[in-house]
Formats: C-alpha cells, structure tokens, sequence
C-alpha cells in the first residue's frame, strides 16, 4: 500500500494517445523460411550432419582429382597395403589405393542416391499433382493404379529390372525411380488435395484467380516443403539398396566402384584385411546417418506439423 | 466389413496378377537360359530339344505363360533348371525352416527390444534412455544389415569365437543372424513407438487421465502405451519387407540354407522357375501380411470402426 | 418502399455422396431473397448446412438442383469465363478461419492485392501498393504491416486482412461465412462494427453466417434460421425475437445465455432434448420431430411447406398457420 | 471456515524457443464453500493455465515461478506429485473444453469412470459398477447400462462432456474446475450443460471454478466473477455487481462489446487493438495500449487493487484519489 502512495500526483495527467500502437506487432519480423532455420540452428545434429554431409560431398568431388593415385590403377607390388601415409586407407588385393576408391564410391553412391530422388521427386510429383489437380474420374483410376502398384514389393522388381537391363549406374537409378515414386506420388496428392480445401485456396477461387496463378502462387509454395524432406528420406534409401544390391552381386561389378562394390569386395577378404570393409562401411553409415537425422531435422523445423 | 474385405481381394488378385505377367515376362526377356553355357551346346541337338522341350522353352512365349499361370494357380512352380529332376516347390519346402526360424527371432527380438525403448523414450523424453533410443533408431536404419551382419561375423564369431561363425549346426548358429536382422526392426519400432507416445501424450485424454488423480505410470500404462501399441500392427508390413531384404544378404553371410540365400544363388545362375517362384511366394505373402494387419488393426481399434462407419 | 432483390434463392438444394447409398443433404431446398444494401443473417448450429449455403451461392459448389439468380443472372446456368470474372468482382466472401483463410508464405501486401492481380486493377506496382495500401487504412491497419507474414499477426488482425482481400475488388455483395466465431469477445465487436461500417460507406449487401444469435441480430436486418438443410423461419431480426414462431427458434432463443445476471438468472428456458440428428438419410417428415415437444404424427410423415404466415415472416411448421 | 481454496501471488512462465512468456502475473483470488465462481477473460489472458496450475497439469514447459495455492491448509502448489495424485479427481477434479478429445477414445466409458473410482476409493468391483450408473444417472445419461459398455465415438458431443462431469463428479469433490466446459457446443447444447451444472451444484457440496469467456454463461451460473487481462486480474465481484457497476475500463469495454438481446437498436462499443505479447509484458497497466483514459501513471505501473464494496476490487488508477479530476464519461 506505500508502493501506491508514492507514486507523483504529476503522473495523474491523460497520456497520449498512440493510435498506431494498438496494433503494433513487438514481435521481431519472420519469413517462415527464416523462422524453419531458426528452429533447425538450434538442432546442433542435424547442423553438424549438415557439415559432415558437405565435407563428405565435397571429398567425393575432389579427393579422387586430387589423389596421387587413381581408383582404378593397380600395383601388384603392393597388394593388401595396410594404411599408411601413403595409401591413407591402405590398398586392396590389385594394389589400388582404398582412399582414391572410396570417395570415386562415395560419389558414386552419391550421384545415383540423387538421381534416383530426382527421377522419383520428377515422376511422383508429376502424377499425384496430375491426380489430385484433374480430380474426378482420372484421379480415381490413377487411384486405383497406385493401390494395385502399392502392393508389389519394390525389391522383387528392382532385382527382376536389374537382372534384364544392363548393368550400371543408369539401370540402378532406373529400377529404383520405377519403384519408389508412388510414396511421392500419394504425398503430394495428399497435400495438394488438402491444400485445395484450405480457406485460402477457396478464397483465391472466389476472387477469380485463374487456375495457373492458384498453382503458382499456392499450392507449389504449399508443397515444396513436403516433397523436399520427402526427397532427404529417397536419398539414403536408394544408396542403401544400391549398396545391397552390389553386394549381393547384382549391382554394379569391378572395376566400377561404389560405396556397395567395395564393401562387396571387403567382405571377401574380411577376416584377414578388415580395414577393407570397415572404411567403407564407415563412409555409408555416416552419408546414412547424416541425411536422415538433417531430413528428421529439416521436417521438424519447416513442418512441425508432419512429425511422424 | 465384409464388403472391405472383399474389394481388398479384389486388389490382391490384380496386384498379384501384375507381379506375375511382370515377373514372367522380364525374365522372359533375360539374354538366354541357364543352358547356355558350353556343356549345354556340346550336347548334339536333338538332346538339346529335348531338354528344351522338358522344359517348355520351345513353346511361343505366350503358351510358355499361359501354361505358367495355370500351373501357379495349381500350386506348381515347376522343375528347377538348377537342380535338374528337383520340383521348386519341394525346393522351397525344404528351405524354408531356417528362414522362418531366424526372421521370427528377428521379429521377436525386434519387437520386444523396440517397444521397451521405445516406451521408455517418451516417457522419459529428452533423458538419456531417450537419447540411447534416437540413437539406436538412426543407427539401426542406417547401418546396412549386411555391414552389420559382417561385422558382428568378424568380431564376435572370428575375433572372440562367443559364437558360431557359419555353418548351419545348431540353435546356436541362428543367433547372430537373428540379431543381425533384427536392429533394423528394434531401430523402426522403437522409433514408431516413441512418435506415436508423443503425439498420444499430448492429447486431451492424458490430461483427463492425469486430472483423474492417476499415477503417472498409470497414466502412461492405461492410456498412452495401450494407444499407442495398437497402431504398431500398421507396419507390420514393412518390417516383413526388411526381414526378407535382409535375409538376402545375411544367409549369404552366415551360410544359411534359407531361402534368402537360394534367391541369391538362383539369381546367379540364372535358375527362373526357383526366382519366379520366390517372388511370387513373397509377393504373395507380403499382400496377405498387409490386408491381415489391415484387418486386425480396424477390429482392434474401435476409433477405425468409427471411420469405416461413416465412410461407408 | 419498393426494395430491389439482388439475389433470388429457389429451391436451393446441394447434396453430397459420402459413400454407396449415402446422400448427405446438407442444403435440401431453401428458397429466399437478398435485398441490395441489407444484411441477411442465417444461424443455426453446427452441421445445419449454413456454410454450404453460402460456399454453394458463390459457386464453390456446384448446385444439386434450385436456382441462384444474381442481379437477373443465373449463377446455376453455364456462365461464360467473362461473365464468371465479371461476377467474382461483385460477389465476394469472407472466409470463418482466420488462420487457414491467408496463405503463410505470402506477405500481406500480395495477399490483399490477389484480387488486384487477378483482374488487372492497377496500372503498375506503384498504383497495386497504393491501393494496397488504402485498404489496409480501410481496415484499420498500416502501411508497416504490408512485408508482414500472415502468422505475425493476431486472430483479429488476419480476419482484417481478409476483409481487405475482399473489398480489393470492390464488391457489392459479400458472404461473411462465419467471420467473427474464431475470434474473442472484444475482438468479435471490432469487426462487426467494420463490416457495419463498410457497409454504410459502400452500400455493401452483407450475408452474414454465423450460429451466434445475438451477434446476427445486432448486424442483420433480416434473420433465416437453418435446421438439418432447411430454412425453419425467415422474418425481420426484430421480429424473430419478438415473436418467434417455430419452436426451434424458440428453443434457440431461449437457449442462449443473456449477459444480465438478473434476467438470466430468472428466466425460464425451453431445454431442447438430445442432439442434432446426423445430416445423412434423413428420414421423411419435419426434420426437427425427433426433438420438438410439439410434434405429432403429422410432422414425422409429411414435411411442412415453407409458407409467409404474416406478411415477411415465413415458417415452416405444421402448427403455424 | 468457508474458505475452500486460496490463491495467493500466482506467477506462471510459460518456456518458449523465444523466452519465456509471463502468462500469470501474480494473482490471488479466493474460493468459498458452495460457490461458482467464474474467471473470464479472452485467450492467451492466462486464465487456464492459472487454473492449470492449481491442479499441477501446466504443460512441461511450464512453472509457477511464485506464490501459493492454499486449500485446506495446505500449500498445494509445493506438493510432490505423489501427494498431489491423491488430491486429484477425489478432491479437486476438472473438467475440459473439447468433449470430442478428453475421452480415451479406445477405452470405454463405463472403464474410464471406474479408473476414477478405483484410484480414490475402496470400492469393490461390483460397488464401482452401481456407483458409476448412478453418477451417469446422476448427469442425466438416459440408459446407462448400455452407455456404460460403450465406446466415446457412439456418444455425441453434449453426451460426452455429460460423462466427463460425471468422472470428475464420481469422488464428490469439494471443488470442479471446468475449463471452458460449453465453449467447444452448440447453443442448445450449452443449455443443456449449463443446466446441468447448476442442477448438481444444488445437489451437492461442491465449488466451482468457471473458466469462460462468454459472459452470458458467467450471469447464468456465477457468484462472483474474477475478470483477468494480459496475465492479471484486474476485477472481482460478485456476479450482480459486475453487470450493474463494472469499474475497471477492460470490464466495461467487455460488456459493451457484446450484443445484448433483450435490447434492441444499441451501438457496440468495441474495445480496439489486440492483447498485449506476454513475451514482453508491459510495465504497467496491460490494458493500458487498448485503453480510452489512459493515464501517464498506467504506462508507468501497475495499479493496486480499489476496493468499491465488500466483495468489489477493481486495479485501476482511474480510481485513485489522486484521478478524481479526470472526467471517465464520454
């Protein structure tokens, strides 16, 4: 009760008014961009697989121009190397340097991991945005195509594909996109179908917005998000069943390296050389490792809505 | 119920269909047959009809398929090319039990490790145990099974000799596949378990519970684990899918005589009629697993009867 | 006084399959008229079908059967795409959630000015931020808040925002689907008295929907009351609380709660039983039977005509004639 | 003593990624035996996390930072949660906005009365059983046999939240504490519920907190009402006196704002502006920005409590000695 009574009789005058301050936002000025890498800064993981990912992207374009060795050349005087300064990872049963090899694998498992996301991301968006933008009849047979495709276990037809077609890069991005776009495809129509009945769609509607401006300007900015963390998660997938599918002996073969290939090669020799397999294994564990906790981390900070 | 069953076999039958015609035809297109080798064309040409003809290679191909789809729909495969005079269903028969053996321990180490870190996870969310779990969950999806079925081969069968390497002996010999095949499995469960605990420990009806004066393991037991297990039963599907990729790689490795590594072998030498019967026994299975679990889960969860209801 | 009808409702009917067999009806056949410059309320609860009414009149769905006359233009016939233009400029509607109603990933400047782009209203982008910038004044906010994003601003302040998003193309009628029941008390005010306002200074026609009675009378002139898809009583707001003729609205009215510790605490109120039937295969007969003290055979068999029992007051129930 | 619960000083933060948002800033109110009083104010005022608070079910990323909360002697905001499981549901229960999701929707609902029962009571089975059909009987559950062994999907909405009042009614608490019970239902609905609730307060020895911001629900149902802004209270009265002389300039812009129907033809008074951020509350007065006679002491501080009659206290310095000159009509 004293606190009350001290307080100057001066201030007992009409303040003035601030008309434009009744809806002053105090709050610092957010794009949604910013405030998602705001969230995903305070992720130190998936900030530090971030880093590991761009190191080891930047090793798998560089190391190989720069090594002194080539992956492909042999020394039969210096087979089984164990690593040392010269042959930082050692060498394999031809003499060929390990380190040169893996990142030649590396970029290897990289390209193929990307282009199999981007064949999928380019397939699978453009049939569930056909399905869910036409609507109707069309999307009830592309509907019902994708319930009878669902069904068929992907690896069945990418061993069958990889048996026909030719080996390679190439065959393996292919047998891959030919599977693995209809998980894109459902997302996508799913997204775009609810975003279709978001208030403001319907008000974009109303206001006469032509159908290619509402795709523009609302349903692709809607969208990006979710078929960009989608992609993070193809990524890994397909440089995991690239490496499964070299290793069981249908992927790529010698002297074409990949992650797959040299872990292949590892095991054969695995009881009396394990550095062999063990870099290797290394290598792919952590490209694994890293794209999934950044794609947990890049969907929790930019949709927090699809945590799953 | 019944009409949801019915369209789900509906589909069943086309999808199968579909993995048969593709099946049967990409394999028709494979550059040559397992007797192109050079034993084969020693051999003077009417016993190279002859054999051909045993094995109805000298049909058109439309008859060979016609003949193939019925046969299938007799339960036949046929005669292995391999293991010449060997019916592939008699193949298939005598293989199967070290698979089953080792994909249920799989699954079964798998689901209860998984549930147990899962639930410990959201319930002491952001600790430690629940740190262990993130970890393990990346890990185990990230780590390739045959990398890890390799490397526990090497250092627990070869560097310390705790268990059997290779060979099909005993029980003893199935442990390290079992366990090889089922961190995946551990890593997608505990990390389904701990999302779905999450989200059902932020609903409405926890608060309820916890108003009711209840224990927070009370809580956690009655309400979120109970919630939370029964949508488990949806990727059932997909485990089985891992299983099976997995046991490729790792019944190489250990030497199973599974089906996984008879796959592997047939795919090497070109043997159709077992690769055939292998995906189509598989594919068969896998959509039988998904319209099973499908099934369970709307009967288990009364919240799925509700939508069912109304969609309908 | 003769008042000119700007927009005529007949029969209006908008059904949806949810599944084999099921027909959901949740506009089954409402017919009434819009007078230009009043401001028409429909109430009724949740699941009665007013929000399809709306969506349907400007167009978001396709009509099942009935007749939308707008200003002498059947919006239920094939319009062509320039008729289809012309008319999003004069009808525009206000949307109920002020959070799903604005794109997050556009500024407020692009959203207030997509009715400007979208009929090639402005000269250039000095002219587009100019007007832009008047509407926002308009309705209450600044020219600062144009670079914003949409989730920096409060419930009250987005719903602002898609005010001005209407008015950007200067339009005559405007369906207000809700536009105050996600707001708070204080806030729910500020926005009827800027329609209110608006209304004044641009001659505005207003449909206003919303299941909050009270705030539909202040702003309405005349009042329809939905139930399970159909008008039950059309009259003036006055007359509606005066002299309440289907028991529904009767109900409704005594249901809601007065601000007047003194009134309420007396009053006697009609408690109806039970809770909406669902919308789906509804059965034949008066659709509020299930819960009407009155009702009898005759209103489970037979529907009872919509019929003008004094002069601008409708009803439709067996019981008034 | 007549006093069942006491609130003293109540300060709760709220941690964000931003900081932490003051969401009670210091309030006190008291609770007496057989009484409904109601808290109003709009979201984000802090007028269910303070009452949140007093059961101890703020969300994890929330504390009281100060202050006690007193019922029967205790200071209950101090006690562990074991002691605090004892008082929950048999003592204090609550009841929630959302009929549609405070049910276990895989649960049924004659099990979800029981846990209530079999926590707080030693009842036998068969006696959980009868007492959980009388308490659905009790809120007007027509058939409770059937309802009992149902699921919370077959039920509508009024129907649900009719059974979470009968769970946290099963223990004969001393005080209900119903967070916006009728916000989440429809007009007749509402009715329903509000008739329901003053139907038991007659039947039992019960108190009731009523979180609301519908201020017809308030004159239906309570006593006295606490008015709460910006993370204060800034009035209490009796329900009557709040209606007929409301003090502070938030409660009569609140009562201005709304329609009234048994009057015809009147301006609404909207109050303009938005609530202040409680990331960063302001110095003084919260409702100071939004305010028609702000003064230069409301930036400055936070006023005293003005008691106007017994049961009466309003924070503004408008009713300061000192403000008399100053003309509040108009």
């Amino acid at each position: 009760m004293m606190k009350k009574d001290n307080i100057s009789k001066d201030l007992f005058i009409k303040a003035k008014v601030k008309e434009d301050e009744k809806d002053k936002i105090v709050r610092p000025k957010l794009t949604a961009l910013q405030d998602g890498w705001i969230r995903l800064k305070k992720n130190k993981a998936a900030i530090c697989c971030l880093f590991i990912l761009i190191i080891i992207i930047l090793l798998s374009c560089f190391a190989p121009v720069f090594s002194k060795y080539k992956y492909y050349e042999t020394d039969y005087l210096i087979t089984f190397n164990s690593p040392s300064p010269d042959h930082w990872f050692g060498t394999d049963q031809f003499g060929r340097d390990l380190w040169a090899r893996i990142w030649y694998g590396a970029r290897i498992s990289l390209i193929i991991g990307f282009a199999a996301a981007f064949l999928d991301l380019f397939v699978g968006v453009t049939y569930g945005s056909v399905s869910a933008l036409i609507g109707g009849k069309t999307d009830t047979v592309m509907q019902r195509i994708i319930e009878v495709l669902i069904g068929i276990p992907h690896l069945i037809i990418v061993i069958l594909l990889m048996m026909v077609l030719p080996a390679g890069i190439i065959t393996i991005v292919v047998a891959l996109a030919i599977t693995g776009w209809v998980n894109m495809a459902r997302l996508v129509r799913a997204q775009i179908l609810k975003l279709k009945n978001q208030e403001f769609v319907l008000a974009a509607r109303v206001l006469g917005t032509s159908n290619k401006e509402i795709i523009k300007k609302h349903l692709i900015p809607n969208t990006v998000g979710v078929i960009v963390i989608n992609a993070m998660f193809t990524i890994p997938s397909a440089i995991f069943t690239e490496a499964f599918l070299s290793f069981i002996g249908i992927g790529l073969q010698e002297p074409a390296a990949s992650l797959g290939v040299l872990i292949n090669n590892g095991y054969q020799v695995l009881h009396n050389y394990p550095y062999l397999l063990i870099f290797p294994a290394v290598v792919i564990i952590l490209i694994m490792v890293c794209f999934s906790i950044l794609g947990d981390g890049l969907r929790d900070a930019f949709d927090p809505r699809m945590r799953k | 119920m019944f009409k949801y069953i019915c369209k789900r076999l509906l589909y069943i039958v086309l999808t199968l269909f579909v993995i048969l015609t593709a099946t049967f035809f990409l394999m028709n297109k494979l550059p040559g047959t397992p007797f192109d080798d050079e034993r084969f064309s020693m051999l003077p040409p009417e016993d190279q009809a002859l054999v051909l003809e045993q094995y109805g290679l000298n049909e058109p191909v439309y008859i060979q398929y016609l003949k193939y789809v019925q046969n299938i729909l007799k339960g036949k495969f046929g005669e292995s090319y391999v293991y010449a005079g060997q019916d592939v269903s008699d193949v298939l028969t005598h293989r199967i039990g070290p698979s089953v053996l080792v994909g249920a321990q799989a699954v079964l180490l798998g689901l209860t490790v998984g549930l147990i870190l899962g639930i410990l996870a959201a319930w002491k969310h952001n600790t430690g145990i629940d740190y262990f779990t993130m970890i393990v969950a990346v890990l185990g999806v990230s780590v390739p099974n045959f990398v890890l079925a390799a490397l526990l081969q090497y250092f627990i069968g070869l560097k310390w000799g705790i268990l059997p390497v290779a060979f099909w002996e005993s029980w003893s010999s199935s442990i390290l596949p079992s366990i090889a095949l089922s961190v995946s499995v551990i890593a997608m469960i505990a990390r389904f378990i701990r999302t779905e605990m999450l989200d059902v420990l932020q609903q409405d009806y926890i608060i309820t519970a916890k108003a009711k004066g209840l224990s927070k393991l009370k809580v956690l037991m009655n309400h979120a684990v109970r919630n939370s297990i029964i949508p488990v039963i949806t990727i059932l599907g997909p485990i089985i899918v891992n299983i099976f990729t997995g046991s490729l790689a790792v019944e190489n490795i250990y030497s199973i005589p599974g089906i996984g590594s008879l796959f592997v072998d047939s795919i090497k030498m070109n043997d159709y009629s077992t690769i055939m019967a292998i995906c189509i026994c598989y594919s068969a299975f896998y959509i039988l697993v998904i319209l099973v679990t499908d099934v369970l889960y709307s009967l288990i969860d009364p919240r799925i009867r509700l939508i069912s209801n109304r969609a309908e | 006084m003769e008042r000119e009808i700007l927009l005529k409702i007949k029969n209006l009917k908008k059904h949806f399959n949810v599944g084999k067999n099921q027909i959901l009806k949740a506009v089954d056949g409402v017919s009434f008229d819009i007078y230009r410059g009043e401001t028409f309320g429909v109430v009724g609860e949740s699941g009665c079908g007013k929000s399809t009414l709306g969506r349907t009149i400007i167009g978001l769905y396709n009509a099942t059967e009935g007749s939308i006359e707008y200003d002498g233009i059947d919006l239920t016939k094939k319009t062509t795409s320039k008729e289809n233009r012309d008319l999003t400029k004069r009808i525009q509607m206000i949307f109920q959630d002020p959070y799903a109603s604005l794109n997050q990933r556009m500024k407020v400047m692009d959203i207030v000015a997509e009715g400007i782009d979208a009929h090639g209203l402005s000269k250039n982008s000095q002219d587009r931020a100019q007007t832009v910038v008047d509407l926002l004044n308009t309705v209450g906010l600044q020219e600062e808040h144009t670079n914003r994003f949409p989730h920096e601003f409060s419930g009250g302040q987005r719903q602002r925002i898609g005010i001005a998003r209407a008015l950007a193309v200067n339009p005559e009628f405007i369906i207000c689907d809700e536009p105050i029941s996600a707001l708070d008390v204080s806030i729910q005010a500020q926005i009827i008295n800027l329609l209110k306002d608006l209304q004044n200074k641009r001659g505005l026609t207003y449909m206003f929907i919303a299941h909050d009675l009270s705030m539909v009378k202040h702003i309405s002139n005349r009042i329809g009351v939905m139930y399970l898809g159909n008008l039950v009583e059309l009259t003036t707001s006055k007359e509606l609380f005066k002299k309440p003729l289907h028991p529904y609205t009767q109900a409704l009215l005594s249901a809601i709660p007065i601000p007047n510790p003194k009134i309420e605490k007396t009053r006697h109120r009609i408690i109806l039983e039970g809770s909406l039937p669902s919308p789906i295969n509804v059965k034949e007969g008066c659709k509020f039977s299930s819960r009407c003290a009155k009702a009898d055979t005759i209103c489970r068999e037979k529907s009872p005509e919509f019929v003008e029992v004094e002069k601008g007051h409708y009803v439709a129930c067996h019981f008034v004639k | 003593m007549n006093e069942v619960l006491k609130v003293e000083n109540l300060n709760v933060d709220i941690r964000t990624q931003f900081g932490d948002v003051k969401a009670v800033r210091g309030i006190s109110f008291n609770l007496n035996k057989k009484e409904t009083l109601a808290i109003v104010g709009e979201s984000g005022s802090g007028k269910s996390i303070s009452v949140k608070s007093i059961m101890q079910l703020l969300p994890n990323n929330g504390r009281i930072s100060k202050g006690s909360i007193t019922f029967e002697g205790d200071d209950i905001s101090k006690f562990s949660d074991r002691k605090m499981q004892n008082i929950r549901g048999s003592d204090i229960s609550m009841i929630f906005q959302d009929p549609m999701t405070s049910l276990n929707p895989t649960m049924t609902i004659g099990k979800q009365i029981n846990e209530v029962l079999k926590k707080h009571t030693n009842m036998t089975k068969e006696e959980m059983k009868a007492r959980a059909l009388e308490i659905l009987e009790l809120v007007g559950i027509s058939s409770p046999d059937k309802r009992y062994k149902q699921y919370p999907h077959q039920l509508s909405g009024g129907m649900r939240q009719r059974v979470i009042i009968a769970i946290a009614l099963a223990c004969d608490p001393k005080i209900l504490i119903a967070d916006e019970p009728t916000t989440a239902l429809d007009v007749t609905i509402q009715a329903q519920i509000l008739d329901l609730m003053k139907s038991l307060v007659e039947k039992m020895d019960t108190s009731i907190i009523l979180i609301t911001h519908n201020l017809g629900v308030v004159a239906n149902i309570a006593d006295r009402v606490a008015v709460m802004y910006g993370g204060k209270l800034v009035e209490t009265a009796s329900a009557d006196e709040l209606f007929d002389n409301p003090k502070h300039p938030y409660t009569k812009g609140l009562l201005a704002s709304i329609p009234k129907l048994d009057e015809d033809e009147q301006e609404l008074i909207s109050i303009p502006g938005t609530p202040p951020d409680l990331m960063m509350p302001p110095k003084g007065c919260p409702f100071a920005a939004r305010c028609k006679h702000t003064l230069k002491v409301c930036e400055e501080s936070m006023p005293e409590y003005y008691k106007i009659s017994k049961d009466h206290l309003s924070a503004c310095w408008l009713l300061d000695e000192r403000a008399k000159h100053i003309s509040i009509e108009s």
